[in-house]
C-alpha cells in the first residue's frame, strides 16, 4: 500500500481491480464510506457479483462491508437514511436490472429528499449498478441508464477505463448527491472465474495515488473531422472499432465518451459536431425512449444549423433482451451496425 | 410523573390540535394550497413519543406528520410557513404539508409514500450505530403501512443489525377507507411482528402518560443495547382522512365512541384532578397558544415566496 | 343502461364519469373483467382517489372491485398473474408516483413475460395511473409517461377528453398486451368534492354505446399550417389555448393529440410537420430523457429535410415538483411559454 | 405409498439430477450459453410436490427452475432445446435458463427476479378462485427470497383472500454465499409466516414421500375451502449457487452431511428394501434417462436457431 503515496507510480489494471481499489482508499480515508449489499463480503463468497469487492471484508470488517439480505428496497433505504444521518454508503444490486426493486427508494427519496426539503438535506450515496447483455435473458441483461437519466436528483456515472473508474468513482464517494454508478459487465476484465464471455478487457494503467474526475468533463477516445460518434460505456469499444473500420473507407470519425450522462458535457459534444456536421449515437439502451435520442434532440435544438445529416440513433431496438445469442447479437448494436449508418452519411 | 412534564406534554398536544384547527379552517378559506392530512386525535402519540427524546434523536414520519413534526420541537412559524408555501418554511416551500420537518430538530422532512420511511429509518439507526451515537431513532408509520414490501425490508433488517430503533406504529384503524382488521391475516396488528423477531408492545394512544413511559422503557432498553422495539399505539382520526374526506364509511358510534377518549380532555382532567391546572389556567393556555398561531400565520401570511432561482439549486447538493 | 344500445344516444360527461361508465360497461360485457386497488369499493369510500370507481362495488360486488392492502406490488402482481390466467384485471394506483413501488413488477414482469415466453403468455391488464401536479409536493405530482415509453412491453396511453378515455380504455381492457393507463387530475373533471383546484373540464359528448378507440391513431385537435405543436394530456390544452393566442398574431397552429404515446402515430405527426416545417412538443415531464426529447429525435431522423427550424421542447425543467404553487406554475409549461417559443421561430 | 408413485418420483427425480449433470457438462465444454443455477440435491422437492398437480394446476419458478419444470411434465426436448437456444425450446429461445416452462403444463415460464414471482402466484390463484377452477397453485420460493418485500405483499394478499395457493419453500440454507440464518431475526423460517396467519409447515426436503404426503394433505385441506399454506422444504444444493460458483463459503463437513441424504439414493434404497427394483432395474433406468436425455441434446443441437424477425412479434400480444 506504501506506493499509494507515490505520486508517479501506476499500475495496469482491469476495472473491477480498480474499483476495489478505489473502494479499498477511500474507505482507508474516510471511517464514514462503507458498503452495503448482497453476498459482498461473506467469507469464501463472490465479493459482490462481480468480485469488486472481493477481500475488503477481510481488511474492514463486517461492519464496513455489510452483507444484507435480498432486499433491494431495503438496501437503497438503508443507505439513503445513512446518508442522510453522516455516512457515506456505497450500496450496489449484483445486477442493474434489480434497481427496479428499489425504484421507489431511488426516483422518489434519494433523488427528492434535497429538494422538496429546501435544500437542507444531502443524500451522499453510490449505487453501483452491473449492466449490460451476456446471454442471461431478458432480467439479468437491461441497460438501464436512460431510466435514471430521466430522474432530476440523481447523477449518472458510465466508466469505460479503468482510469475513469477509478477517478470517478472516487468523485463519486466525495459527492454530496446521490449517484448512479453503471457498470458494464463486459468491461470488468476477461480474466477471473466472474470473466463474462466476450468481454472486452480495457485494462490500463491506473494510478495508485488519490485523483478524481470531475462529474461532466467528456473524453474525446479518438480525434476525427468528418463524423462524430458517441457512445457510452461498451458502445465506446464499438464506436472506436467502428471508426477504425471507416478509416478504411477514408472516413475520420471523432469518438466521444462522455463518461458520465447526468451531468452530461454538452460543450465538448456540440464542438466535435459543429467541425464534423454529422453525429452517430451508439448505445445499448433500447430506442424509444432512451439516451440516444435525448441528446439528439439536445443537438438540434442547440446547434441545429451546423447538422450536414440528421443525428443517427444506433441502439438496441424496442424489444426485452433475448436469451438466445444470435438475439442478442442482432439486439447490441455493433460496429458493423454503426459502420453501415455511417457510411449512409456520406 | 412530574407536573412539568404533564403539563409540557399538555401544552405540546393543544398546540398540535389547535394548529391542526386552524390549518383547517385556513384551508376552508382557500389560504392553504394542496392537501392536508390532520393528526386531530392522534396527539398523544406523537407526543408521547417525542417528549423523550432531544434533537440528536430523529424521528422520522409520513403523509400525517404536522403533529410529529410540532411535537418534535419544530417552530410553528417555519411549519405554518410551510403550509403557506412560503420561503420561510421548514423546507422552503418546497416541500409542503406532507414533507414538513426540520433536521435541526431531528425531524427528518416527512415522507408521503406510504412505507417509504421504514428502510430509511433503518438507515439512520445503523449509522447511529455505527458512529457510535447514543442516539435512538423513532420512525412512525401508520397502520396501512404494515402492508408494504419496504415496511417488511427496513424491519427485517433492523432486526437482525439489532438497531436502537423504535417503530411507532399509530393504529387510527383505517388507512383512507380501509380498515386495517380486513387487511391482514392475523387478530392483532402486532402479531406480524411474530415474523421478524421484533418485540411489540401496544399502548392506549389516547393517554400521553402511556405512550410516555412506555417508549421511556424502550429507550431504556435501547441504552443497554437491545432493539428494535415495535410499538402500536392505539388511536384515531377525529377527521378525514385528507380534506375532501367526510368519513363515510365509518360508524357514527364509533367515532363517538373514540371522541370521548380524546386525549387532550383526557390530560385536561388530569391536571384539573392533580390540581396542576385549574381550568381558567387551562383557558389562558389555550388563548396562549391561539395567539402564537396567530403570529404564526401573521409571520407565514408576511413571508416571501420562495424564489424560482431555487428550484435548481436545490436539485443537487 | 337501456340507452345504452341506442347506437346514437350521447350523453355530456366529464373524464372521470367517462371511465367509470366504461368499467361497468366492460364489466357487465365480459365477467373476466374486474378492478383491483386501494379504497377503490369501500362501502361509504372514495372510488379510487379521484371517483372513478365509485358505486361500482355496489353493482359488482366486493369480489369483482376487489380492495387490496397498501402493497403497489402486491396489486401489479396480483393483476399479472390473474391476466396470466385467463382475467382482465384493472389495476389502479391512486397517484401515478406510486407506480416506482410496483416497477419491477412492471417493467421486469408484465412487460417481458410474453418475450420471455417465446410469445407464449400473455398479459392482458391495465394499470391506470392518474399524474399531474396538483400541489401536492414533489412526491404526489409527477408525470410518468416518459419512464414507460421506454419499456418494450407495455403500451401507453393518455386520453385527454371524455370521449377518448371511454373508447381508448375500452381499447385497453380489450387488448391483450399490458397497458399503462395515465389520466390526469385535472381533467377528471371540475365537480365533485375530488375535483381539484385549477380543473379542466373537458366535459364531451360521450356515446353510451359500445365502441373502441385503436391505439397509435392520433388526433388533429386544430387545423393550422404554420407551425405543429404536439401535447398529451392537459398539454393538448395548454397547445389549444397558445394556439388561441397565436392567432393573434396570425401565426395558424395545428394542435395534435397523440392520444398513445406508444404506439405512436408518427406517421400523422410526420405529415402535419411536413407542412408546416416547425413544431414545439409541451409537456408536463421533466425535459432531459422526457417524451418530448424522444419525439424530436424521430421527426427529425425521419423527415429532417423539412424542417425549416429546430425541434422545440416546452417542457418541464429538471427538478422534482415544488409544492409552491409559484413554482409549480413555473415549472408547468404554460401557454404563454408555448407562445414565446412559437414566435421565436418565426 | 404404492408402487406406481415411487417408481414414478424415482424416474422423475433421476431424470432432473441427469439432465442438470448433463447440462453441467455441455456448460462446461461450451455448449450452453449463459449461466445456470443447478437444482442437484433439491429433487425431491420439486418431485414430491408436482406428483401431487395436473396440468391445470400451476407452479410458479424461479432461477432455478430446471427441476420444477421437468416435475412439473415440461419436455426434456424443449428444456434442452432452451438451453441451447434454439427455436424449439420451452420459450422458443428467447427466456434462457432462468425463465424455462411450458404453461399447456401448468409451468408458468420461471422469473428470476428473486421474490417476483410470488405475487404473480397469489393472482394466479385468485382468479382460479375467482373462476371458480378447482386447482391449486404451488409457488416455489427459496429461502433467501423470504426478506423481499414483493413475498411480503404477495403472501398477505393471498392470507386475506383465502386462496388456493400452497408457497414451498425449498429452504438450502443459503441465498448465494449467504446463510439465512444470518438474515432474518427469528430461530425459524417457518416463523416468519406467524405475521400473515398463514400456516405453515416443514418437511424433510430430502424425502421425496414426505413431500409429497404432506402436499397431498395440503392440497385437501384446499379442496374443503382452506388455504394459503407455507411449506418448507429443508434441502441443500450439492452444487455451486451458479455456474462460477466454488461453495468456497461453505464447510466441507456441512456438505458431507446433507449428501449423505441425497434424494435420489435415498429413494433407491427404499425401491431396493421394498423389492420394488433390483439394482440391474435401477441402472437400466439410468441409462434409459441417460439416452433420452441424449435424444434431448440431439434434439436440441439439430433444432433451428430462433428468427430474429420474431423480435418484433413477441413484444406485443
Ligand atoms: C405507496 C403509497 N401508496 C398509497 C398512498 C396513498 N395513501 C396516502 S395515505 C394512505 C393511507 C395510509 O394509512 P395509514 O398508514 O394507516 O396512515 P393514516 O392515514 O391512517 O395516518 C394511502 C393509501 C401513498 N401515499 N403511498
Ligand atoms: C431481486 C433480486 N435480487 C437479487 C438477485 C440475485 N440472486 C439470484 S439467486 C440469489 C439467491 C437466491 O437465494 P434463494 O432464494 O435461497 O434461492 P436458491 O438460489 O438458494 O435456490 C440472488 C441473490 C435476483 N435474481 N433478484
Ligand atoms: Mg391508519
Ligand atoms: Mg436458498
Amino acid at each position: 500500500m506504501s506506493m499509494r503515496n507515490n505520486k508517479n507510480s501506476t499500475q495496469k489494471m482491469t476495472i473491477a481491480e480498480s474499483l476495489r481499489l478505489t473502494i479499498q482508499q477511500e474507505m482507508e480515508r474516510d471511517k464514514k464510506v462503507f458498503c452495503i449489499g448482497e453476498d459482498i463480503g461473506i467469507k469464501g463468497g463472490f465479493g459482490g457479483a462481480f468480485t469488486v469487492t472481493l477481500g475488503l471484508s477481510e481488511q474492514f470488517g463486517h461492519e464496513r462491508i455489510l452483507d444484507t439480505p435480498i432486499s433491494e428496497t431495503g438496501i437503497a433505504g438503508v443507505a439513503i437514511g445513512a446518508a442522510l444521518s453522516g455516512m457515506r454508503p456505497i450500496a450496489d444490486v449484483q445486477y442493474s436490472d434489480f434497481l427496479f426493486c428499489a425504484m421507489d427508494q431511488l426516483v422518489n427519496q434519494a433523488a427528492k429528499l434535497r429538494f422538496m426539503s429546501g435544500g437542507k438535506l444531502k443524500v451522499p450515496m453510490v449505487m453501483r449498478a452491473p449492466g449490460g447483455a451476456t446471454t442471461r435473458g431478458s432480467q439479468h441483461s437491461q441497460s438501464l441508464e436512460s431510466y435514471f437519466l430521466h430522474v432530476p436528483g440523481l447523477k449518472v456515472v458510465c466508466p469505460s477505463t479503468a482510469y475513469d473508474a477509478k477517478g470517478l468513482l472516487t468523485a463519486a464517494i466525495r459527492d454530496d448527491s446521490p449517484v448512479l454508478f453503471f457498470e458494464h459487465k463486459l468491461l470488468y476484465g476477461s480474466k477471473g472465474n466472474r470473466a463474462e464471455k466476450g468481454s472486452i478487457s480495457p485494462v490500463g494503467e491506473v494510478p495508485l495515488y488519490d485523483y478524481t474526475i470531475p462529474f461532466g468533463k467528456a473524453k474525446i477516445r479518438k480525434k476525427g473531422k468528418d463524423v462524430t460518434i458517441l457512445g457510452k460505456l461498451r458502445s465506446v469499444y464499438t464506436a472506436l472499432e467502428a471508426s477504425k473500420i471507416l478509416d478504411q473507407h477514408t472516413i475520420s470519425c471523432e469518438v466521444i465518451d462522455p463518461r458520465t450522462i447526468v451531468p452530461f458535457d454538452s460543450k465538448l459534444l456540440f464542438n466535435s459536431v459543429k467541425k464534423t456536421g454529422r453525429l452517430v449515437i451508439v448505445d445499448e439502451c433500447t430506442k424509444t425512449g432512451g439516451w440516444a435520442g435525448e441528446i439528439s434532440a439536445l443537438v438540434q435544438e442547440n446547434i441545429f444549423k451546423y447538422l450536414k445529416k440528421p443525428v443517427v440513433r444506433v441502439t438496441a431496438p424496442d424489444t426485452p433482451v433475448p436469451f438466445a445469442p444470435k438475439l442478442e447479437n442482432f439486439f447490441i448494436p455493433q460496429a458493423k451496425d454503426v459502420v453501415k449508418e455511417v457510411l449512409k452519411l456520406f | 410523573m412530574n407536573k412539568k412534564l404533564l403539563l409540557s406534554m399538555h401544552r405540546k398536544m393543544l398546540t398540535i390540535r389547535l394548529f391542526e384547527e386552524k390549518l383547517n379552517s385556513l384551508f376552508l378559506q382557500g389560504q392553504i394550497p394542496g392537501t392536508l392530512h390532520l393528526y386531530n386525535g392522534q396527539e398523544a402519540c406523537a407526543v408521547g413519543v417525542c417528549e423523550n427524546l432531544n434533537d440528536k434523536d430523529w424521528i422520522l414520519s409520513t403523509h400525517r406528520p404536522h403533529g410529529h413534526a410540532i411535537a418534535k420541537g419544530v417552530s410553528l412559524q417555519s411549519m405554518m410557513a410551510e403550509l403557506f408555501a412560503k420561503e420561510t418554511g421548514c423546507c422552503g416551500g418546497f416541500g409542503g404539508s406532507m414533507h414538513v420537518g426540520d433536521i435541526n430538530k431531528g425531524s427528518v422532512p416527512a415522507i408521503a409514500i406510504v412505507g417509504g420511511n421504514i428502510p430509511i429509518a433503518t438507515g439512520v439507526a445503523l449509522s447511529f450505530k455505527m458512529q457510535k451515537r447514543k442516539n435512538v431513532v423513532c420512525c412512525f408509520l401508520g397502520d396501512g403501512a404494515i402492508n408494504e414490501g419496504a415496511f417488511h425490508e427496513g424491519v427485517n433488517m433492523a432486526s437482525i443489525w439489532g438497531l436502537p430503533l423504535i417503530f411507532v406504529c399509530e393504529n387510527n384503524l383505517y388507512g383512507a377507507s380501509t380498515r386495517i382488521e380486513n387487511m391482514i391475516g392475523v387478530e392483532k396488528l402486532t402479531d406480524r411482528l411474530k415474523g421478524y423477531g421484533v418485540k411489540s408492545f401496544s399502548v392506549d394512544g389516547m393517554d400521553v402518560t402511556k405512550v410516555y413511559t412506555m417508549i421511556n422503557n424502550l429507550i431504556k432498553k435501547i441504552k443497554f443495547g437491545q432493539g428494535p422495539f415495535f410499538l402500536e399505539c392505539k388511536t384515531y382520526r377525529f377527521v378525514g382522512h385528507s380534506r375532501s374526506d367526510t368519513n363515510k364509511y365509518r360508524q357514527k358510534s364509533e367515532e363517538i365512541f373514540w371522541k370521548k377518549k380524546d386525549p387532550i380532555i383526557r390530560i385536561e382532567k388530569k391536571l384539573v384532578k392533580e390540581k396542576i391546572l385549574d381550568t381558567l389556567s387551562i383557558d389562558k393556555i389555550h388563548e396562549e397558544i391561539k395567539h402564537e398561531l396567530n403570529q404564526a400565520v401573521k409571520f407565514a401570511k408576511s413571508s416571501p415566496h420562495p424564489k424560482i432561482l431555487n428550484m435548481k439549486k436545490y436539485v443537487y447538493a
